[in-house]
């Protein structure tokens, strides 16, 4: 037996629907938080599968993840300090109490 | 023909993937959570090592596993009392998440399925050294990343800027 | 390893190089001379834009392709970011009042840095012609301004707006570089132009998933319907300067950007993949908006729906796929910077003076505040396309863009786009008629604006009022279009 | 740029609007008003003078002062200017009516802003008429539509901001598709790789809009127009709308501004699309010749005054849509005739509405009467305004009237001879009866208004006219009694135009 | 004959109104009653001058005795094509010449006369003014050069008569008068127009001359044109007479005529009985020729005009308001008129005994206008004196009226066709020619004419003798002298007139012809005449219940024929009940909830929808994460099946 890409692709997408459905359903804000990095981890991945598998002369995919790794990083960081800010401006962090604005 | 190992190794880590990706969004404790997705990084990094990606493995465990985790940690228990358990969720809601995701799972992964040179095994490589990878992310030519490079050397330095201006208390 | 390579970023390093005075002043100047930044900054960031201007009108703004062809610059790139100069410019100048109140002191130069590192951001979307790049500008243009949404510390909505922005955004950004990844495992290439040759036949479920999660996450920039709906609420609650910045030069930049990822990248797969979904999401923006608009009170939700369906009218502009088209998007790009800046700075000043942005607190206000209700009223029929504002001129070229197309299809969209226009002129007359017609007990009182606020509001005045009369501005706009390499694509 | 006559009809209302902006009271603000509006009647008296010196000289061309200049290069946009007969009709009828209109609004509330829209109103309509431009004729056309809403707003009464929205959105929807008609004849305007033009004179030149397009185009450009023609089913403003405005605006709006509908009907739609107007004129046929009876039926019921004239404007402006759809030389002169005619009529009509309204704060007929023993100068005037309005000879309105259903006869009877259905005679026919319906709903007003007893003894105590409304009615009665006491000179000015343009391009005569 | 006397005899009148209508207010009453009466008066002279230059002055006989139409001038006022053109003009010919005669004539009596009667109206300039317009209008209908300038002349009458009718417009039923008088009659103009419409069409002309001279070859192209069964000529032949119909209150559309008495009297005498209302009959004289090749149509004028005569004839004989009876009478007459053209075909392109019934019917008109105007200017007298319109509130009159009282006498004899005065000259030529077109023709008209000599004489005694109720201390008395010269002067007119030799001067092909009477048929119409004033007499001379008597004898009939046979309460159920309540308030109830409830539920449905979409914006994030991520699969997945 070989291991194909496609065997790689299929847990990347479903840990890219487990963060998709963790996003939708948990309240907590750093739960979602979570979820996302699930599905950027799930896009890194296929990036580098994808490059392994199908263009492995070259490293585009590679990079891409890499920078993808350094841009999570950031977006993590920027979202858990608004999410602090948030936290101490109502000492809550359930996302469904964010609902002020609507309609 | 891979051995035996790999295919051995490979169950595992998918396995792995699969079942704390899953735990991770469901289990009602926030820490463990964070623990989860511990795993799972920790799983993905073993992917691109298996796939011979050493430096993006080594990458991967540091900056997700070493830093983004730790954040996380530290925001968890600054927001939240420790073993504190979210309230159940609401059917609705799962339902809605459901959806989503089997929508998504389904579309998706007959759109791979239905690919066929996604069924192909991996050709033999090189294994990008060090090197390589070095040069190309300074070169200004063609796969070079001199301009990513810099680019992404701003957008870390306003995320610093906006953490700070956000979380800073006035 | 050739560096000189980075010269012909000429606009980008000008604005780094601003970026790097502001940064500078902020840290180093004395506390006393604080205040100055906000007019500093203004200073430096018109030179940046003359020298910008300077350099197409000399001619040196030539097209050239660097770093392997992942950044790319030609007259009518420049043109655009001169556009998005001339926005930025006025927003900052509409800022000025805002960036000097007290509430501000603290983090007055973070806000012009963080400003300025979207422009950055944008830049390298517009000028991008490699995905990565493309990634990092996106990210570059819509992570900060998370935090720009969160600079009200003291209001609620701006956390929750800032929130809101931000767990989307990064949602979105996933959902994109799913789409990317998909990109890539089918043409093993993030070169645009190398993704352009490999994409054509190999149209396949996966593509279209991959173009789908594309526009996603573009639109989502956007404001695109169904990706629209974090709009309304983080330009509610963001400050008016930064809901502003926002709602124009974000969205200008993104559209062009989008214009180009779409001709460039899925250009050859036109009418087989994208097209319909465009039509699709058009029809779906413009009526949207304009329903969620009509029921508006706030002014600054009611013009985050507006500019939602404004989206969808410069939408228009790329599914015309040609030259007219794109020429018209970018003066309707251009437009609509001055017309809803015109709207904004009413806004600002209004709230900056009593803190009201409800649009009841507008009745009467023509009789309080005759010059400021003028300047709003401009901007709504600009914004709604009457003549003789540039607004009409911009829709009217962007509808003729549209229809060189004459199939059947445009016309339909173009006809139901056309009877839109009725319901969203019936909003911004409820403006109007706020302003004009209803009486009030107490009105806003009388108040004198800030000198800058007052000019930022007679720049747009004079956009509004001069940029649709006065020809040159459409023709040179089309003659750079018509030449540029975005219309090379059209044609094949 | 400044040589050409025709650019002073926009330039004199943009130096009014200057003026105005730095008037400080009433007196300087009726000063540029009246100073303005004289200004614009010489202006058109001056170019009609030398169109006819022009014609008398044997120039052939179908418009003159024709110029053009560069606009959007690009889209090949252009200024360009051209009148024929029927425009310096038109802006004669506008320049009266600005006049009468200024001094009918004499002692409005807050003059300088209601001045300064009237004229910015005025600003398109004379734009408009002087156009030759497609797009800058629509840009006009829209200029004229928005200070409606302000004007009406601000100044009207009643349920006034539900009309001024209502009229404005149902404009504003004709207009949209009026813009898609218009690009859509851009696109065709020329033959395969020919220059395309938005010039009304070349798109009629090259005649090149395919068959098929034709038959598209055509009813966007017509409905589009149509709208603001009061076509039935599209003609609900007008009544809320026109009962809502103050007087000023009533006058303008019905007088002039409904009249940019048909206009702009036969001088864009049938102008360059013979063909799908041939073919496609059945439709609308069809709705106007509804109108003109629906509308004098609605008349007959109604009890406002305001409501009354509208529905008669209805009635009215849909005999101009018809008979411009007769495609015939006579029906057309009618048609035009008709513009004038109803122009000058129904401003008076709203003129004197207005000063009725103004006195007595109501405008239901059931709460007034004998007037006539009040105001005798009013009702004097209203009775000739309804006399104009019934079609007695020797006032404007049955020259118009006889010319169009002369015409239309004509028409009808050739095409039912020669098996083309009776349709047109039918509906001529029809149109006929509205004379007498005009007549029902005319005599009721009158009867019921002016004649009787004195319904409400408080109204004994009004005041009949002042000087300034004396001479805006006076203005407006003499034009209605010159056009139906001469009306060969009318049709000599307008007939002329017919031969060298319209027909050639319906291939008539 | 040069242009100036024509062009004056039109102009002076229309100068007068202006002059009245503008500058009257601020003129005294004497002086704007005067000015008018000057300006009548020289109308008048010119009128007879250039009538009298055209019966007797040789250059507008030709050789062979016809007297020449002559156009003495023709500008052009509106031109539709080529050939339709609207000429003002002024045609000379007999019966234009002999309107202008009767018109002047009249108009100058009644101006003199409402110096007398109008005196202290409030209005009086104004009343002057709206007699010249009327004046104006009337001579230009008559000197009409072509069928649209009588159109529209035809159309200025009517207005005129309107501003006449409703003199008094604080009287509700004057207002209501006037506006029944315009709007009947402008449903008849509309026959009228799409008359000349049709008839245009074929002809390609409007103009009279044309039309007359050369029928024939002019309407060749309506030759085998039918239209629902019926030729072309004839639907638009009747389609005009439509239009004389209303004017001169033919049968169905006559009903306008009575209440138009609510007018002043004078007015009455002017418009309602001696000019406008004979227009029918002129407008049919006028077209003669044109008629003669339309055998239906002369049919369907005559039938009119026979039934109308009967009908208004026994209408008569019970009124009670004298000036109604004298309305009815008119109406009587008028179809006498009527019947008489109608009679002077033979039905087959030619005329009938010499087209003796042309020749008659303009008598008639000729000596009607005088006796009748006489007649209603006595009643104007009567009413001057006693301040009421029923002869209820009259009787034994004779006593303080006698110059009334004569020339009222005058007037019934004549009326009722006594030799020698007027009437009966007339009346038996029309006798005689509607014996030679049938029999029962003659017959049935003779009935007519006896009921006319019966009801004038009833209103006579009833007027003069019966009983005479309480005057009160105000006792009546003959009124001033500005009011008795028309009438002693239209009585001796009235007198003399039957006596001219009228066969010489107006005849269909305007040859001379000789009268002569039938003596069969004078000897037995006198008779009856006769037999119907000595019933009247029986029954009305003294206050005896026998009309009391006879009315309770014939309930039905009595009450039909005083209810005019209920007409008005017919066009009241149709105007009222289905016009208006069929018609009018559904549509604007239709316009109002169906139309403009459209429009405005395009409103309402886009306001719903906004209400409807608006939990999509439900403020959660997550939930815009639901629908982002939808939204974008469905775009994609929906693509997908379509690439499919």
């Amino acid at each position: 037996m070989e291991l194909k890409a496609i065997y790689f692709l299929i847990p990347s997408l479903i840990m890219f629907c487990c963060g998709l459905f963790g996003f939708i359903t948990r309240r907590n804000m750093i739960a979602m938080l979570i979820s996302l990095e699930l599905m950027l981890n799930a896009v890194d991945m296929n990036f580098v599968i994808f490059n392994r598998f199908l263009f492995p002369g070259q490293l585009e995919g590679m990079f891409f993840t890499l920078f993808a790794i350094a841009i999570a990083a950031a977006e993590t960081a920027l979202a858990i300090a608004i999410i602090i800010n948030v936290f101490r401006a109502s000492h809550n962090i359930d996302v469904r109490t964010l609902n002020e604005m609507k309609f | 023909m891979d051995s035996v190992g790999s295919i051995i190794l490979y169950t595992i880590v998918s396995l792995t993937i699969v079942i704390f990706s899953v735990l991770a969004v469901t289990t009602r404790k926030i820490l463990r959570a964070a623990t989860y997705l511990l795993f799972t990084l920790f799983a993905t990094a073993v992917v691109y090592f298996m796939l011979d990606y050493q430096f993006l493995g080594a990458v991967q465990i540091a900056v997700y596993a070493g830093g983004i985790l730790v954040l996380f940690v530290f925001a968890i228990l600054l927001t939240s009392h420790p073993g504190h358990s979210s309230e159940p969720l609401t059917s609705k809601r799962r339902a809605l998440g459901l959806i989503a995701s089997v929508l998504m799972l389904g579309v998706t992964g007959y759109s791979l399925l239905a690919r066929c040179n996604f069924f192909n095994a991996a050709p033999e490589a090189a294994n990008p050294d060090m090197q390589q990878i070095g040069t190309a992310i300074l070169s200004t030519g063609d796969n070079g990343y001199l301009l990513p490079f810099e680019a992404i050397s701003v957008l870390l330095l306003a995320c610093i800027i906006g953490g700070i201006v956000v979380a800073r208390k006035r | 390893m050739d560096y000189s390579q980075f010269l012909a970023m000429k606009q980008e390093i000008a604005l780094l190089c601003v970026f790097l005075l502001v940064f500078l002043y902020d840290t180093f100047m004395p506390r006393e001379s604080q205040k100055g930044l906000p007019v500093f900054t203004v200073v430096l960031m018109l030179l940046a834009t003359a020298a910008g201007f300077c350099s197409h009108c000399l001619g040196t703004s030539c097209q050239s392709e660097v770093f392997g062809g992942m950044y790319f610059t030609s007259p009518v790139v420049a043109a655009i970011k001169t556009i998005l100069n001339i926005g930025v410019v006025i927003v900052l100048i509409q800022s000025i009042k805002w960036a000097g109140g007290e509430l501000m002191i603290m983090r007055r130069g973070e806000f012009y840095e963080l400003l300025l590192v979207t422009l950055f951001g944008m830049y390298l979307m517009v000028s991008a012609r490699h995905f990565l790049v493309f990634v990092i500008g996106l990210e570059c243009a819509s992570l900060p301004l998370a935090a720009m949404v969160a600079f009200d510390k003291n209001r609620y909505e701006s956390h929750e707006a800032a929130i809101k922005y931000i767990l989307t955004a990064v949602f979105s950004s996933a959902v994109f570089m799913m789409g990317l990844s998909f990109v890539y495992g089918l043409t093993g290439s993030l070169y645009f132009d190398k993704i352009y040759a490999a994409v054509f036949g190999a149209e396949s479920t996966l593509l279209v998933m991959a173009v789908a999660f594309v526009i996603a996450g573009i639109g989502f920039k956007l404001s695109l319907v169904p990706f629209h709906l974090w709009t309304a609420d983080v330009y509610q609650g963001a400050p008016t300067s930064v809901t502003s910045y926002l709602s124009v030069i974000s969205k200008g930049a993104t559209a062009f950007a989008f214009l180009v990822v779409m001709a460039q990248v899925f250009g050859s797969v036109y009418s087989q993949v994208w097209e319909w979904m465009m039509y699709a999401l058009i029809i779906l923006t413009i009526t949207v908006g304009n329903l969620f608009a009509i029921r508006q009170r706030n002014m600054k939700r009611f013009l985050a729906f507006s500019s939602i369906s404004q989206a969808g009218y410069i939408m228009l502009g790329v599914i015309a796929y040609n030259a007219l088209g794109l020429a018209a998007m970018m003066f309707y790009i251009l437009v609509y910077i001055f017309s809803n800046l015109g709207a904004f700075g009413v806004i600002g000043a209004i709230e900056n003076a009593t803190g009201k942005v409800s649009m009841d607190d507008y009745r009467g206000l023509s009789k309080t505040n005759p010059k400021l209700s003028f300047v709003m009223m401009l901007a709504m029929f600009s914004l709604a396309g009457i003549p003789p504002f540039a607004g009409f001129f911009s829709k009217f070229f962007i509808f003729t863009g549209a229809l060189q197309g004459a199939s059947v299809a445009i016309y339909v969209l173009v006809l139901i786009a056309l009877i839109n226009t009725i319901i969203s002129l019936y909003y911004y007359l409820l403006v109007v008629k706020a302003m004009y017609i209803s009486e009030d007990e107490c009105p806003v009182k009388n108040f004198k604006s800030a000198c800058s606020e007052r000019i930022g509001m007679w720049i747009a005045v004079a956009g509004i009022l001069f940029l649709g009369l006065v020809s040159p501005v459409y023709d040179t706009l089309i003659e750079l279009a018509a030449n540029s390499e975005i219309a090379t694509y059209f044609l094949r | 740029m400044f040589e050409n006559i025709l650019i002073y009809f926009v330039v004199i209302p943009l130096v009014m609007l200057g003026l105005l902006a730095l008037c400080r009271d009433i007196k300087q603000i009726r000063a540029v008003a009246v100073v303005g509006s004289l200004g614009l009647i010489a202006l058109s008296v001056v170019t009609l003078v030398q169109y006819l010196g022009m014609r008398a000289a044997g120039v052939e061309d179908p418009m003159l002062f024709v110029d053009s200049w560069t606009w959007f290069a690009p889209l090949n946009i252009h200024l360009a200017v051209g009148v024929d007969g029927i425009s310096i009709a038109m802006l004669l009828l506008s320049s009266i009516i600005v006049f009468a209109g200024s001094f009918a609004s004499w002692t409005i509330k807050e003059p300088k802003a209601f001045f300064l829209w009237l004229i910015l109103l005025s600003v398109g309509v004379f734009g408009f008429f002087i156009s030759i431009d497609m797009f800058t004729m629509f840009m006009f056309y829209e200029v004229a539509l928005i200070p409606m809403y302000l004007l009406i707003g601000v100044w009207g009464s009643g349920n006034k901001n539900y009309s001024a929205m209502k009229l404005t959105l149902m404009l504003m929807g004709g207009s949209a598709f009026l813009m898609m008609g218009l690009i859509g004849i851009y696109y065709h305007s020329a033959p395969e790789g020919g220059q395309l033009t938005w010039n009304l004179l070349e798109i009629v030149k090259n005649a090149s809009i395919p068959h098929g397009w034709q038959s598209f185009l055509f009813p966007m450009t017509f409905v589009g127009f149509g709208v603001l023609g009061a076509m039935f089913p599209f003609h609900t403003w007008s009544p809320d709308g026109h009962a809502s405005a103050p007087t000023a605006v009533s006058m303008l709006h019905a007088g002039v501004l409904m009249k940019l509908g048909g206009y702009g009907c036969f001088r864009v739609a049938i102008y360059t699309m013979p063909q799908a107007a041939h073919e496609l004129s059945w439709i609308f046929l069809i709705l106007t010749g509804i109108s003109v009876v629906y509308g004098a039926f609605c008349a007959c019921v109604k009890t406002d005054l305001k409501y009354i004239n509208a529905y008669s404007s209805v009635s009215h402006c849909g005999l101009v849509l018809f008979a411009i759809l007769m495609l015939n030389e006579t029906a057309m002169t009618g048609a035009i005739m008709q513009m004038l005619s109803h122009g000058l009529m129904t401003a008076l009509f709203f003129a004197l509405i207005g000063m009725i309204y103004g006195r007595t704060h109501t405008r239901e007929i059931t709460q007034m009467g004998g007037m006539m023993q009040i105001m005798p100068y009013l009702s004097v005037c209203y009775v000739i305004a309804g006399m104009a309005s019934l079609g007695l000879p020797g006032l404007s309105g049955f020259v118009a009237e006889m010319t169009i259903f002369v015409g239309s006869f004509q028409a009808g009877m050739t095409d039912y001879l020669a098996g083309h259905g009776s349709l047109r005679l039918v509906f001529t026919i029809i149109a006929c009866c509205s004379i007498v319906i005009t007549a029902v709903y005319i005599l009721r007003v009158v009867g019921k208004l002016l004649f009787g007893p004195v319904h409400d003894e408080h109204h004994r105590t009004l005041t009949d006219a002042t000087w300034w409304e004396r001479l805006s009615t006076v203005t407006l009665i003499i034009c209605v009694a010159a056009i139906g006491c001469f009306p060969n000179f009318f049709n000599n000015l307008i007939n002329f135009t017919f031969k060298p343009a319209i027909f050639s391009v319906l291939g008539m005569n | 004959m040069g242009i100036t006397l024509p062009l004056l005899i039109l102009a002076i009148p229309l100068f007068m109104f202006l002059l009245l209508g503008i500058a009257g207010v601020k003129m005294s009453h004497k002086l704007a009653g005067w000015l008018g009466c000057l300006g009548m008066g020289t109308t008048l002279v010119l009128a007879y001058t250039v009538a009298l230059t055209y019966y007797f002055c040789p250059e507008f006989t030709a050789e062979t005795g016809e007297r020449i139409q002559t156009i003495v001038f023709n500008q052009t006022w509106l031109a539709f094509t080529q050939n339709l053109v609207i000429s003002l003009g002024f045609l000379l010919d007999p019966i234009s010449a002999l309107m202008l005669i009767v018109i002047t004539t009249i108009s100058f009596l009644v101006h003199l006369y409402s110096l007398g009667y109008m005196e202290g109206e409030k209005g009086f300039q104004r009343y002057y003014a709206f007699l010249s317009l009327f004046s104006f209008s009337m001579l230009g209908l008559v000197v009409a050069t072509n069928i649209f300038q009588m159109y529209i002349f035809w159309e200025l009458v009517g207005a005129s008569s309107y501003l006449l009718i409703g003199f008094y417009y604080t009287k509700h039923s004057a207002v209501a008068a006037s506006k029944k008088a315009f709007i009947v009659t402008r449903f008849a103009d509309l026959g009228f127009l799409i008359g000349i419409l049709v008839l245009s069409y074929y002809s390609q002309t409007f103009d009279f001359l044309k039309l007359t001279t050369d029928s024939q070859w002019v309407l060749a192209s309506t030759q085998g044109a039918t239209f629902m069964g019926a030729s072309v000529l004839t639907w638009a032949l009747v389609l005009i007479f439509t239009g004389g119909m209303g004017k001169s209150a033919m049968m169905p559309l006559h009903i306008w005529l009575p209440d138009a008495m609510e007018g002043p009297t004078p007015v009455s005498a002017l418009i309602h009985a001696a000019t406008m209302v004979v227009a029918g009959v002129f407008l049919v004289a006028r077209m003669f020729p044109v008629y003669l090749l339309e055998e239906s149509a002369t049919m369907i004028v005559a039938v009119v005009g026979a039934v109308t005569a009967f009908y208004a004839a026994m209408v008569a004989c019970t009124q009670i308001d004298i000036k109604r009876v004298l309305a009815f009478s008119t109406i009587s007459q008028i179809a006498f008129m009527m019947v008489s053209l109608g009679v002077a075909s033979n039905g087959n392109g030619d005329v009938c005994h010499h087209g003796l019934g042309y020749m008659a019917s303009m008598f008639h008109m000729f000596t009607h206008a005088m006796f009748k105007a006489l007649l209603f200017l006595g009643a104007g007298a009567l009413i001057h004196a006693v301040h009421s319109n029923d002869y209820t509130a009259m009787g034994g009159l004779s006593r303080y009226m006698p110059v009334t009282r004569w020339t009222f006498l005058i007037g019934c004899l004549a009326i009722a066709g006594i030799p020698p005065f007027s009437g009966f000259f007339s009346k038996d030529e029309i006798l005689s020619a509607a014996y030679a077109w049938s029999p029962f023709m003659g017959v049935w008209m003779t009935i007519v004419a006896a009921m006319t000599a019966f009801y004038m004489f009833r209103l006579y005694f009833l007027i003069f003798r019966w009983d005479e109720p309480d005057y009160g201390h105000h006792t009546p008395h003959d009124p001033p002298l500005p009011m008795m010269i028309p009438l002693v002067f239209l009585a001796a007119v009235s007198c003399v007139a039957g006596f001219i030799p009228f066969g010489h001067f107006v005849t269909w092909n305007r040859m001379p012809y000789d009268i002569h009477l039938d003596p069969w048929i004078a000897c037995s119409s006198v008779a009856v005449a006769i037999c119907a004033i000595c019933l009247a007499a029986y029954m009305y001379r003294t206050k005896n219940p026998l009309p009391e008597k006879m009315k309770n004898a014939m309930p039905v009939l009595w009450d039909w024929c005083h209810h005019r046979f209920y007409w008005d309460e017919l066009y009241m159920f149709i105007t009222h009940k289905i016009i208006f309540n069929g018609v009018c308030r559904p549509l604007a109830w239709f316009d109002r909830h169906i139309i403009d409830g459209t429009m405005d539920s395009f409103a309402a449905v886009t306001n719903k929808l906004s209400r409807v979409i608006a939990p999509l914006q439900s403020g959660q994030v997550q939930m815009y994460v639901f629908v982002y991520i939808i939204g974008a699969l469905l775009l994609g997945g929906i693509t997908v099946l379509c690439l499919i």
